[in-house]
């Protein structure tokens, strides 16, 4: 591979010295070489000029994260989701609550309702509480990285739909994020003080969920997963 | 021109030689030029000019001998590089300057370079500044170089061949320019040539070289005495023939020859060859050099002779 | 004036002979300031050390006179001194002409005075 | 006597310099020609990851000045040995000049060439991101904050690369321009001895460690500068081989 490339490189070599020979030595433009000097200069000055002048938040700053930490915040996930399931719902940190409701049942029981494919909505997970009609939901979501930026914020909680006894959740839009990502040039990187090197790995899985609070003796049609107690 | 009694030598050359590989370019020449003299580098193509004269301009090093320049050895030398200026066929400028640019640029270089003659010169060879070097025909190049060669007012200007492709006006014109501006500001010339007649007037000396050695170096005022052309009866001029140096001889047919003897026939023997009724005559510079450079005493006609 | 090259006579000869043809047609008078090398050397497009050359032989023969740092001047007895010497020599010249065709003719020395006599005579005859 | 000029080394060395800069524009033509190429280049992007969920797809473009810096890098090479070459050396000799002046000129013009070329090389990323924000249509563009001296410190270490790259070329060219066989011998000489080295890679991972692994700034530049000196002075001591015009 090394040697490959490597010949690569020298026959670059050869050719660039042929053509630049051919470039530089015996053309004479001179008019337009001034032109051609001073344009560049401007182009570049002019685009630092720009970049100094762009708005504040055009620029999401990255905090670089490294593959262990997507790693670990992938593996935080699960232990999340774990957690949940265990209905071991205290321990998980209520920062992850994004969106919340409250329903008032008229009847004792209680349908919910998906689009199909019943799986491209979000999990539902749910815990017998309380013996009023009152229903409460939260929405757990997820932290998302993707080259090196924080893009949770771009995904939404879903929306529900409340009935008298029933509870659509909305087909969700799927999500698409684009991120233009700026590395530091290899020379700058090498005299950084945060040397680690940046990951090209992300922290995206489907891992959020809703957890309902239902009341005892309500019954339950459609996919809710009730937790072991 | 201060002429003294005391004369700086600006090249002196002991044993110089230079070899390329087996064959000897030059061999143990020995030479001293004084300053603020014009001096004819004469020799046939091959014999060795452009070498010599590359040396002397520290371009190539030689291979054994001494040559001093400004009494500093040539090859690498900036002191001699700052006060020689080499003009040749082959000289060369960046593509990317116009002749004006090169003029500025060689004036930076040669403090003496007179900007304003110079330009003048350009405009009487209808040369424009803003013309470059590469697009020039071989005879305008030439005259470009020469221009700079005569406008840069170095101490010592070596011309190698600078005449080649120009037309003969123009010829005339450089060699008028480069006697008038040497007039108004003397300095030492180093002239090399194939074609004698054309430079032999401005000359003061003369240089000979064949196949790599020195073959003469005299003022060119002695050298059109040098020698003397005997012309008469075959038997009469064999005789002459067999007692000295013959540099040259041609049969003129029907019992008459003609021979070229070096110059050192007494007023006696004048008298007593002109009594033979052999004619004598003067032999000019450019037969001469021709007649000395010339590898048999017969030249070509020696190819065609069977006896 | 253009100086031939191909001839015979060496350049600065020719420079001296125009020199002194310049002198006796009075272009240049005794005691005036004659050409420098330099002048000499631009007029006939030559080396000044040629031109030098031929002043000098000038100045030998006693036709020019130097003075220090002003130059060459042109002496009093110049122009007797150039036509006695032309006389001389364009003189000679002619007699060993002279001589030698007589000889190739098979003319005796006798004869040969005889008719110079004859000549002189008849031209003086004819002046008078 | 006609009055003999001076000729000090430091003064030549400066005309030459300046004769150069002005003689030689070609060189910052090709230097703008290659930066502009490597800008379109990176347009593209250095790298690229993406994935897919059931709910979520990503798309992750990863730019920088990088192809820029490396041109520019092989572009300091191939302009030094172009400098070895005898056209540029010929156009020295028509001027006042020794080998040494010739030399340490060349030398010197390559130098502030880098420097120009290190400049334009870091300040073409400031276009590069105003190019990607205008045109590249995305949900965030994102980028590690840089203070003004650690940039300022990567743009020299740009330079001292460009510069590290240009001796090496010059030294290159010097040995090419000795002799005509070593165009062919030396990169043969090279591939051979890299092919034969396969089993180990850790020279050229060693070469390349040694300064691309270096972490402190000042050991760095200790090591680019005296490597640049070695090799621009055996450069010198190649060249002093030589004739000039033959």
């Amino acid at each position: 591979m090394i040697i490959i490339s490597l010949l690569l490189a020298f026959i670059s070599v050869i050719a660039g010295i042929y053509i630049f020979n051919a470039f530089m030595g015996k053309y004479h433009i001179k008019k337009p070489l001034k032109w051609i000097f001073g344009g560049y200069a401007i182009i570049l000055i002019g685009s630092v000029l720009i970049y100094f002048m762009l708005p504040e938040d055009t620029f999401t700053h990255a905090k670089t994260y490294s593959d262990e930490e997507i790693m670990q915040e992938e593996k935080n996930q699960e232990e999340l989701y774990r957690l949940a399931l265990n209905g071991k719902i205290d321990q998980v940190d209520d920062k992850y609550i994004t969106q919340q409701w409250e329903f008032e049942l008229k009847d004792d029981r209680l349908v919910l309702t998906a689009p199909e494919p019943q799986h491209s909505a979000v999990t539902v997970l749910a815990e017998r509480a309380g013996t009023d009609k009152k229903i409460k939901i939260d929405y757990y979501g997820m932290k998302r990285i993707v080259g090196n930026v924080d893009v949770s914020s771009k995904v939404k909680a879903p929306e529900l739909e409340f009935g008298e006894n029933t509870i659509h959740i909305r087909k969700r839009e799927k999500v698409n994020v684009k991120v233009a990502n700026f590395s530091k040039e290899f020379t700058v990187k090498q005299f950084s003080d945060g040397k680690k090197s940046e990951s090209r790995m992300s922290a995206m899985m489907d891992q959020d969920f809703l957890y309902m609070q239902i009341p005892v003796g309500v019954e339950v049609t459609g996919g809710v997963i009730f937790i072991d107690e | 021109m201060h002429k003294g009694g005391w004369e700086m030598n600006v090249i002196e050359c002991k044993g110089l030689t230079k070899v390329y590989g087996k064959t000897k370019a030059l061999n143990d020449i020995s030479f001293t030029l004084t300053e603020n003299k014009i001096t004819g580098l004469i020799g046939r193509n091959g014999a060795g000019k452009t070498t010599l004269l590359k040396i002397i301009s520290g371009y190539l090093k030689e291979t054994s001998g001494e040559v001093k320049v400004f009494s500093e050895s040539p090859f690498n030398n900036l002191k001699v590089s700052a006060n020689l200026i080499f003009v040749n066929e082959e000289m060369s400028y960046p593509g990317s300057l116009n002749l004006g640019e090169i003029l500025k640029a060689a004036a930076t270089f040669y403090e003496n370079l007179d900007m304003e003659l110079a330009e003048r010169l350009m405009n009487y060879f209808s040369l424009d500044l803003r013309q470059y070097h590469t697009s020039l025909s071989k005879g305008m190049r030439s005259t470009f170089n020469t221009i700079v060669g005569i406008s840069s007012r170095c101490a010592l200007t070596v011309y190698d061949e600078p005449t080649s492709g120009m037309d003969a006006g123009v010829r005339k014109d450089f060699y008028r320019a480069l006697l008038k501006d040497y007039i108004a500001y003397p300095r030492t010339i180093l002239l090399s040539s194939h074609l004698l007649n054309e430079v032999e007037d401005i000359l003061e000396d003369i240089l000979l070289i064949k196949s790599g050695e020195k073959y003469l170096h005299m003022a060119m005022g002695d050298l059109k005495e040098y020698a003397i052309a005997l012309s008469g009866r075959s038997v009469s001029i064999t005789k002459w023939a067999e007692e000295r140096k013959v540099i040259f001889q041609k049969s003129l047919g029907a019992g008459s020859s003609y021979i070229v003897v070096k110059n050192d026939l007494s007023a006696l023997e004048i008298e007593q060859a002109r009594n033979e009724g052999i004619e004598l005559m003067p032999v000019s510079a450019d037969d001469l050099c021709v007649y000395l450079t010339n590898k048999t005493i017969g030249g070509i006609d020696d190819v065609f002779s069977r006896s | 004036m253009i100086l031939n090259s191909d001839s015979m006579k060496p350049i600065y000869i020719q420079i001296a002979e125009w020199l002194e043809t310049e002198i006796i047609s009075e272009n240049i008078n005794p005691h005036q300031k004659i050409y420098s090398q330099y002048q000499l050397a631009e007029m006939f497009n030559i080396n000044p050390a040629t031109a030098a050359k031929g002043l000098n032989i000038l100045a030998d023969e006693k036709v020019l006179y130097k003075k220090r740092g002003l130059g060459m001047f042109v002496t009093d007895e110049a122009k007797e001194t150039i036509l006695s010497k032309r006389k001389n020599e364009t003189l000679k010249t002619l007699v060993v002409d002279l001589v030698k065709e007589a000889d190739y003719l098979n003319v005796s020395e006798i004869e040969l005075i005889q008719m110079v006599k004859d000549a002189s005579s008849c031209i003086k005859g004819d002046g008078k | 006597m006609m009055y003999l000029a001076e000729a000090r080394m430091q003064d030549v060395v400066k005309k030459q310099l300046q004769f150069k800069l002005k003689a030689y524009r070609g060189v910052f033509t090709s230097l703008i020609a290659v930066q502009v190429l490597a800008i379109l280049f990176s347009l593209g992007g250095i790298g690229m990851s993406g994935g897919e969920t059931e709910n979520f797809s990503y798309e992750a473009n990863y730019y920088s000045g990088n192809i820029v810096i490396v041109l520019t890098m092989l572009w300091g090479f191939i302009t030094a040995v172009l400098l070895t070459t005898r056209a540029y050396r010929f156009d020295d000799f028509s001027f006042v000049t020794n080998r040494v002046s010739s030399n340490v000129s060349n030398i010197y013009f390559l130098i502030v060439s880098c420097i120009l070329a290190g400049i334009t090389a870091m300040l073409s990323s400031f276009l590069l991101k105003v190019l990607v924000i205008s045109f590249v249509n995305t949900d965030a563009f994102v980028q590690a904050s840089v203070s003004f001296p650690e940039y300022s410190t990567g743009m020299i270490g740009t330079i001292l690369y460009i510069i590290l790259f240009s001796a090496l070329g010059y030294l290159v060219g010097m040995f090419t321009q000795i002799h005509k066989s070593l165009i062919v011998l030396l990169p043969v000489l090279l591939l051979s001895t890299l092919i034969l080295s396969t089993g180990h890679p850790e020279l050229i991972q060693n070469i390349i460690g040694f300064f691309g692994n270096e972490n402190s700034f000042l050991v760095f530049a200790l090591k680019t500068i005296i490597t640049a000196v070695v090799l621009f002075g055996a450069s010198l001591l190649v060249s002093g081989r030589m004739e000039v015009k033959q």
